[in-house]
C-alpha cells in the first residue's frame, strides 16, 4: 500500500520544515488553530496520495451498489416489454456534480441499450446538457459496435423552466409508457410529479440524487434509489477516471478516521472525566 | 389600488397550473422569469456595485475635477442616478485596486458573445477558488469537527439521567453514537457489506431511513405552511376593501377555462399537460 | 368483499384533480372556522426562548433576515416574535441580510413591532445594515471588519453617524447572534464562519425543510435551538404570550396533516390489494 | 490555451491558497486583505455573475422572438418583466424624497411596489403549487415497498401528526389499541387462522384496557405511546444520529471537492 516512495519524501520533507517552523516560535500562525491546520494537512494528503494512486493504475474496489444492479434489471425488463427506457439526467446544469455524474451513469445506460437493441429517450432542460448527454450516448453506441442505432433526437431538450418540465416529461410517460424510468442528476420539487405519474403507468423507477430534501420523497416512490454519496460513487465507479476514483477512496479513508476520532475522543471524555488525563477532549476540537 | 388586483391574478394564474397548462399559466410562469430576473439585478447593483465598486473608483471624499479621472466621472455623469455630482459619497476612500474586480466582471459581461465565452472563465475561477478555500475549512470545522465534539458526551459523573423520554439522556447518547456511527459504515464503499459489517451497516440505513422519515414529514408540513400564507393573502385580496378582487377573477377564470376546455373537447388536441 | 375491494382499487386511479380539491379544502375551511387547539412547546423552541432570556440587560443582538415571500408564512412570525421578545427585554437590535428580499421582511417587521408597538427610535434602539451579496463571504467579512463591508445602512446614513454602531467592528462585539433562514446563505453559513470561528452564541428559526439539516449541531450544542416552521412559530408565540398568524395557520396545518396521512394510509391499501391479487393470479 | 485554460486554473488555486491559509495567518496587513478586499471582490464578481445570468436570459427569450420558436408570445411576457424591473430599479424612481440606491428598498417606490404586488404573489405562490403535488404523491405514489420505505413512511407520519396540536390530543390509549389492531391483522396475514387471530386480538385488547384502568387512563400517559412525546423523542434521537452521519459524510465531500478545486485536479468549472 505504501509505495509512493515520491509521495513519501515530499509528505516528509514538509512535515519536517512545519516542525522547524513551529519551534522557530510559528511567527505569524494562529496558535488557537493549529488543530484545524494538521487535519486539513492530513486529510489533503491523504487525498493527494490516493489520487495519485488511481492515477498510477492502482486497483480500487467498490462494494456492490444494488441501486446499479437494479439498473441493468430495468434495462432487460423494457427488453424484454419491447419497451423504451426513460432516462431524466435532473434540470440542473453542467456546473453542479451532480449532472456530471447523471451524464456519467447515462453513458452506462446507452451502453446497455444498445447491447439490447432497447430504445433510449433522454429528456433535458438545459442546453450544454443536451450536448454533453447526446456525444456520451453516440459514443457509448459506437463503444458497443452499434453506431447505426445511435439517432440524434434520443436526446432532446424541452424547456428550460422547472414545472414546463415536468410536464412535457410527464406527457413523454403517459404517451410512450416506458418500462424504466431513472431520475439520475440533482431535482428539487418537480422530483414528486416525476416519480408520481412514473408510479402511475407501472414503470420501474430508478433514482439517484444527492439533494437532500428529495431523497425522502424519492425513497418512498421509487423501487431503488441511490443515496447522495452511493449516486457519486457509482459514478464515479463507471467512469473509471483517476481522480474520481482516487478521491472516492480518499473519502473512505476520511471516514474511518472519522469513525475512531469519534470512538478515540468518547474514551478521552471517559478518561478526563474521571480524572485520569489533563487534556480535556472537548477544548481540543474547540478551535476559533 | 390596481396592486391587489394583479397580486390576486397573478395568484390565481400560477393555480390555474392545476388544472392544465394553460396560457394563463405560461404568462405568470414568464412573467416571473423576467422580474425575477431584473429583480435581482437591480438589487445586486444597488447595493454593491454602486456603493462598494463606484463609490471606491470615485469617491466623493476625494473629488477633484482637474484629474482626469475625476474627467472620466464627470463624462459618466451623464448616468446622473449611478454617479450623482461630486462623486459617490458612501464613506469610502479611493482604492484602485479595485479595478481588478471590476475588469474581470467586464470580462464576464463580455462572454455572453459565443467567440468571447472562455472570457468567463477568469472571474469564475476566482469564486470557485474563493469559495474552496472558504468551505474546506468552514465544513471540515463546524461539520466534522464539531459533530466528532458533539458525539463525545460526559457519561460519568454528568447531571443527565441514565434514561428519560421527553429529555436529555446518557441512554439517549447512546442511541445518538452507535447511529452516527453505523450510518457512516453505510456510505463505506472500500469494502463488501457482508457478515458482521454488513449487519452494522443494515442498522446504519435504518437510522438513516428514520432521519429521511423527519425530513419527509418536516417537508409536508412545510409545504402546506406555505399554502395556509398563500391563501391567508388571497382571502384579504377577496375583502371588500380591495372590492372583492380574488372572487371577480375566480369568475372570468373559470369562465375562460371552461371555454377552452369545452373548445378542446372537439379537437382532440394532445395535451402534454401533468394528466 | 371483493365489491369494496374493486371500489377501492377504482378509487386509487382517480384523477389527481379531485386530490387537489380536496386538499384545498383542508387548508382553506380551518381558516374561516377556526377549531383553537391547545399549542404545546417542543424542546428545541424552548431552547430558543431560553437562550434569548438568558441574555443580560440590553445586549447587542444580530438578527439576519434570510427569507422571502415564498417561505413567509414560516418564517416571518418567528420574526416578528422574537422581536417582541428583545424589544421586551429591552436589547439593541442589528439587523443584516443575506438574501434580497430580506431586507423588504426586515422593514416589514420592524414596521409592525418597532415603529408601531414599541416606538422606538431608529439609530438608537434599532439598526438596519441591509443586503450584500456574496453569501458565505459576506458573512466572512462581517466576521473580520463590517465597517468595511458596510459604510452605510440601508437608508443611507454614513455608518460612523448612527449613535448604536458605536464600537462595533466585527460580529464578536455582538452578544448573540440569530438566523432567520429559508436555506442557503442561511444558518449553516452563520455557524460555520460566524457562531463557531468567534463563540457568539447563535440560535435560529428556519423553514420545515432546512430544520433536519441543523438538528446535529442544536444536539452537539453548537445552536442554542431552532424555530421549526410554522408549528415552531406558533410555540414561540405561545411562549411569549403573543398569539400571531403563526398559530392561526396551525389549525389548517393539523387537518391538513390528517388528510395527508389518510392519503398515504389509504393509497397504501390499495397497493396492498394490488400486491395480493397480482399473486393470486 | 494558456488565457483560456491554464490562467484559470492557476488563478483558482491561487485565490484558494490564499483563502484556505486565511485562516491561520496572523498578520493584520494580510488578514485585511484576505478577509475584507479579497471577500468584497467575490461579492462584487457574484453581481457580474447575475447580470451576465440577466443578459444570458434576455439573450435566449430575444432569439425565441425573433426566430418565431414555438411559445415566441410568452417570451413576449419574460422580457416585457425584465424591462419593467429594469425601469422601477434604474429609470423611474415613483418617489423623489428617496436618493437613488436607497429606492430599491425604502417605501412608496415603484421598485417596492412591483416587489410587494408582482415578485411576491408569482414566488410564494410557485412555491405553495407543491402543497397539492406533496398531496397527490401521498396519494398515489408513496407506498411501502420494502423495509426501508415503511420505516421512513412511519416515523413521518409519527412526527407529521405528533408535531401539530391536532397529535396532542390523541391519547395515548387510542394509539395502543391501533398498535393491537394492526399486530393482529399482521398475525391474521402470517399465519391465516381465524381462531389464532381472534384471540391474539382479544389477549391484546384485554391487556390494554386493565393497564390502562390501573394508570387512571391519563390522556398522555404511558408517555412512549403519546404522540408529541414519542415524536419528540424520535426526531431528537434515532433522526439526530442519522443527520449526524449524512452531515459528516456530506462535509467530507464538499472538504474533498473543495482540495480537488484548489490543487487544480478538479477542472468542471471550465467545462472538462
Amino acid at each position: 500500500m505504501l509505495k509512493d516512495k515520491e509521495f513519501w519524501l515530499v509528505a516528509g520533507g514538509l512535515s519536517l520544515a512545519f516542525l522547524l517552523y513551529w519551534f522557530a516560535g510559528y511567527p505569524l500562525f494562529k496558535e488557537e488553530r493549529l488543530v484545524m491546520f494538521l487535519v486539513i494537512s492530513i486529510m489533503t494528503g491523504n487525498l493527494i496520495y490516493y489520487i495519485r494512486y488511481a492515477r498510477k493504475g492502482g486497483e480500487i474496489f467498490l462494494r456492490s451498489i444494488p441501486g446499479l444492479k437494479a439498473v441493468e434489471e430495468a434495462v432487460g425488463r423494457s427488453t424484454e416489454m419491447g419497451k423504451s427506457v426513460l432516462y431524466v439526467p435532473g434540470i440542473m446544469d453542467m456546473d453542479q456534480v451532480e449532472t456530471v455524474a447523471g451524464v456519467i451513469i447515462l453513458g452506462h445506460v446507452s451502453k446497455m441499450t444498445s447491447r439490447y437493441e432497447t430504445s433510449l429517450n433522454v429528456p433535458v432542460s438545459r442546453s450544454i446538457v443536451m450536448k454533453a448527454a447526446r456525444e456520451t450516448v453516440r459514443e457509448a453506441y459506437t463503444m458497443e459496435g452499434r453506431p447505426d442505432l445511435f439517432q440524434d433526437d434520443m436526446v432532446h431538450y424541452l424547456t428550460d423552466d422547472q414545472f414546463a418540465y415536468a410536464a412535457g416529461v410527464n406527457g413523454i410517460m403517459v404517451r410512450e409508457k416506458p418500462a424504466a424510468c431513472l431520475y439520475m442528476g440533482k431535482f428539487f420539487a418537480e422530483s414528486l410529479i416525476l416519480a408520481e405519474t412514473g408510479n402511475s403507468i407501472g414503470a420501474i423507477q430508478i433514482a439517484g440524487t444527492a439533494s437532500q430534501s428529495q431523497i425522502p420523497f424519492f425513497v418512498t416512490a421509487c423501487d431503488y434509489t441511490l443515496i447522495g454519496e452511493e449516486f457519486f460513487a457509482a459514478s464515479a465507479y463507471l467512469s473509471q477516471t483517476p481522480e474520481l476514483m482516487g478521491g472516492l477512496k480518499g473519502q473512505d479513508m476520511m471516514k474511518a478516521g472519522v469513525t475512531a476520532a469519534i470512538l478515540l475522543s468518547l474514551f478521552m471524555r471517559i478518561l478526563f472525566d474521571l480524572g485520569l488525563i489533563k487534556w480535556n477532549i472537548i477544548s481540543i476540537l474547540t478551535v476559533q | 389600488m390596481m396592486g391587489p388586483w394583479i397580486a390576486a391574478f397573478l395568484t390565481l394564474a400560477i393555480f390555474s397550473y392545476l388544472y392544465k397548462d394553460n396560457p394563463f399559466y405560461k404568462v405568470a410562469e414568464h412573467l416571473f422569469v423576467g422580474i425575477s430576473t431584473g429583480y435581482w439585478t437591480s438589487m445586486f447593483f444597488w447595493t454593491q456595485i454602486q456603493p462598494n465598486l463606484f463609490g471606491r473608483l470615485w469617491p466623493a471624499s476625494e473629488y477633484n475635477s482637474d484629474l482626469i479621472w475625476y474627467k472620466l466621472y464627470n463624462v459618466l455623469g451623464v448616468f446622473s442616478s449611478v454617479f450623482p455630482d461630486g462623486g459617490i459619497d458612501k464613506g469610502h476612500h479611493m482604492e484602485l485596486l479595485y479595478l481588478l474586480p471590476f475588469a474581470l466582471g467586464i470580462m464576464m459581461l463580455l462572454s455572453v458573445s459565443s467567440k468571447l465565452s472562455w472570457m468567463a472563465r477568469w472571474g469564475i475561477a476566482y469564486t470557485v477558488g474563493m469559495a474552496a478555500g472558504l468551505r474546506a475549512y468552514g465544513f471540515l470545522n463546524s461539520n466534522v469537527l464539531g459533530q466528532i465534539k458533539g458525539s463525545a458526551f460526559q457519561i460519568f459523573n454528568s447531571d443527565l439521567p441514565f434514561f428519560a423520554l421527553a429529555s436529555e439522556s446518557i441512554f439517549n447518547n447512546f442511541i445518538i453514537l452507535i447511529g452516527t456511527i453505523t450510518g457512516l459504515m453505510y456510505f463505506y464503499f472500500s469494502r463488501e457489506h457482508t457478515g458482521n459489517f454488513g449487519k452494522l451497516s443494515k442498522l446504519g440505513i435504518y437510522f438513516l431511513m428514520i432521519s429521511f422519515g423527519a425530513s419527509f414529514g418536516f417537508a409536508v408540513m412545510g409545504r402546506i405552511s406555505l399554502l395556509i400564507g398563500r391563501f391567508v393573502d388571497l382571502i384579504t385580496y377577496s375583502g371588500s376593501a380591495y372590492n372583492h378582487a380574488t372572487l371577480w377573477l375566480l369568475l372570468v377564470m373559470i369562465l375562460l377555462l371552461g371555454y377552452s376546455a369545452f373548445f378542446d373537447k372537439n379537437s382532440v388536441s394532445d395535451n402534454e399537460s401533468a394528466e | 368483499m371483493d365489491k369494496i375491494f374493486d371500489f377501492i382499487l377504482r378509487a386509487g386511479k382517480v384523477d389527481r384533480r379531485w386530490i387537489f380539491l380536496i386538499i384545498g379544502l383542508a387548508v382553506l375551511l380551518p381558516l374561516f372556522f377556526p377549531l383553537g387547539l391547545p399549542i404545546r412547546a417542543t424542546i428545541a423552541t424552548q431552547k430558543v426562548y431560553d437562550a434569548v432570556e438568558a441574555l443580560e440587560e440590553n445586549s447587542k443582538v444580530l438578527l439576519s433576515f434570510e427569507y422571502g415571500p415564498s417561505t413567509k408564512p414560516e418564517i416571518h412570525p418567528m420574526a416578528i416574535g422574537l422581536l417582541k421578545h428583545l424589544f421586551t427585554n429591552g436589547h439593541k437590535v442589528y439587523v443584516t441580510c443575506l438574501w434580497p428580499d430580506g431586507q423588504f421582511m426586515a422593514d416589514e417587521a420592524l414596521t409592525e413591532v418597532a415603529e408601531e408597538e414599541f416606538n422606538l427610535t431608529y439609530g438608537e434602539d434599532y439598526v438596519v445594515l441591509g443586503f450584500r451579496p456574496g453569501n458565505e463571504a459576506v458573512v466572512k467579512g462581517m466576521v473580520s471588519n463590517i465597517r468595511k463591508l458596510y459604510t452605510t445602512d440601508a437608508r443611507g446614513t454614513l455608518v460612523d453617524e448612527i449613535p448604536l454602531m458605536k464600537g462595533i467592528n466585527k460580529v464578536a462585539d455582538f452578544d448573540f447572534i440569530f438566523s432567520a433562514s429559508a436555506g442557503y446563505p442561511g444558518t449553516l453559513e452563520w455557524v460555520q464562519y460566524a457562531s463557531d470561528p468567534t463563540g457568539v452564541p447563535l440560535s435560529t428559526g428556519t423553514t420545515s425543510i432546512m430544520v433536519n439539516d441543523i438538528m446535529p449541531m442544536v444536539n452537539s450544542g453548537q445552536v442554542q435551538g431552532i424555530l421549526a416552521g410554522m408549528p415552531g412559530a406558533a410555540e414561540y408565540e405561545a411562549l411569549i404570550g403573543s398569539p400571531g398568524i403563526g398559530t392561526s395557520g396551525m389549525d389548517a396545518q393539523s387537518i391538513a396533516h390528517l388528510v395527508i396521512v389518510l392519503f398515504i394510509v389509504f393509497g397504501n391499501i390499495t397497493y396492498f390489494i394490488e400486491v395480493q391479487r397480482s399473486k393470486k393470479y | 490555451m494558456l488565457w483560456k485554460r491554464q490562467i484559470p486554473i492557476l488563478l483558482a488555486t491561487i485565490v484558494g491558497l490564499s483563502t484556505l491559509f486565511g485562516w491561520f495567518i496572523d498578520h493584520p496587513g494580510i488578514e485585511s486583505f484576505v478577509n475584507d478586499d479579497a471577500t468584497q471582490w467575490y461579492d462584487i464578481l457574484a453581481s457580474f455573475a447575475i447580470f451576465l445570468g440577466a443578459l444570458n436570459l434576455m439573450k435566449l427569450q430575444g432569439k425565441k422572438v425573433l426566430k418565431q420558436q414555438s411559445g415566441w408570445q410568452y417570451s413576449l411576457f419574460a422580457i416585457g418583466g425584465f424591462l419593467f424591473a429594469i425601469v422601477a430599479g434604474f429609470v423611474y424612481k415613483g418617489n423623489d424624497a428617496v436618493e437613488w440606491g436607497i429606492h430599491v428598498t425604502s417605501k412608496g417606490t415603484l421598485f417596492k411596489w412591483m416587489f410587494e404586488y408582482m415578485f411576491t404573489p408569482l414566488s410564494a405562490t410557485m412555491f405553495a403549487l407543491l402543497a397539492f403535488f406533496v398531496a397527490s404523491a401521498s396519494y398515489r405514489a408513496f407506498r411501502v415497498r420494502n423495509l426501508e420505505a415503511t420505516l421512513l413512511l412511519v416515523s413521518g407520519i409519527i412526527i407529521m401528526v405528533g408535531r401539530v396540536p391536532l397529535g396532542s390530543s390523541i391519547s395515548s390509549w387510542f394509539i395502543m389499541y391501533l398498535l393491537v389492531l394492526i399486530s393482529s391483522i399482521a398475525v391474521n396475514i402470517k399465519f391465516k387462522d381465524k381462531k389464532i387471530t381472534f384471540g391474539a386480538l382479544f389477549v391484546g385488547v384485554l391487556i390494554v384496557t386493565v393497564w390502562g384502568s390501573a394508570l387512571g387512563w391519563p390522556l398522555d400517559q404511558p408517555g412512549i405511546f403519546y404522540l408529541p412525546v414519542l415524536q419528540d423523542w424520535i426526531y431528537n434521537n434515532p433522526n439526530v444520529a442519522g443527520a449526524r452521519a449524512i452531515m459528516i459524510g456530506i462535509g467530507l465531500g464538499i472538504f474533498a471537492t473543495s482540495i480537488r478545486y484548489i490543487i487544480g485536479v478538479e477542472k468542471s468549472y471550465i467545462g472538462e
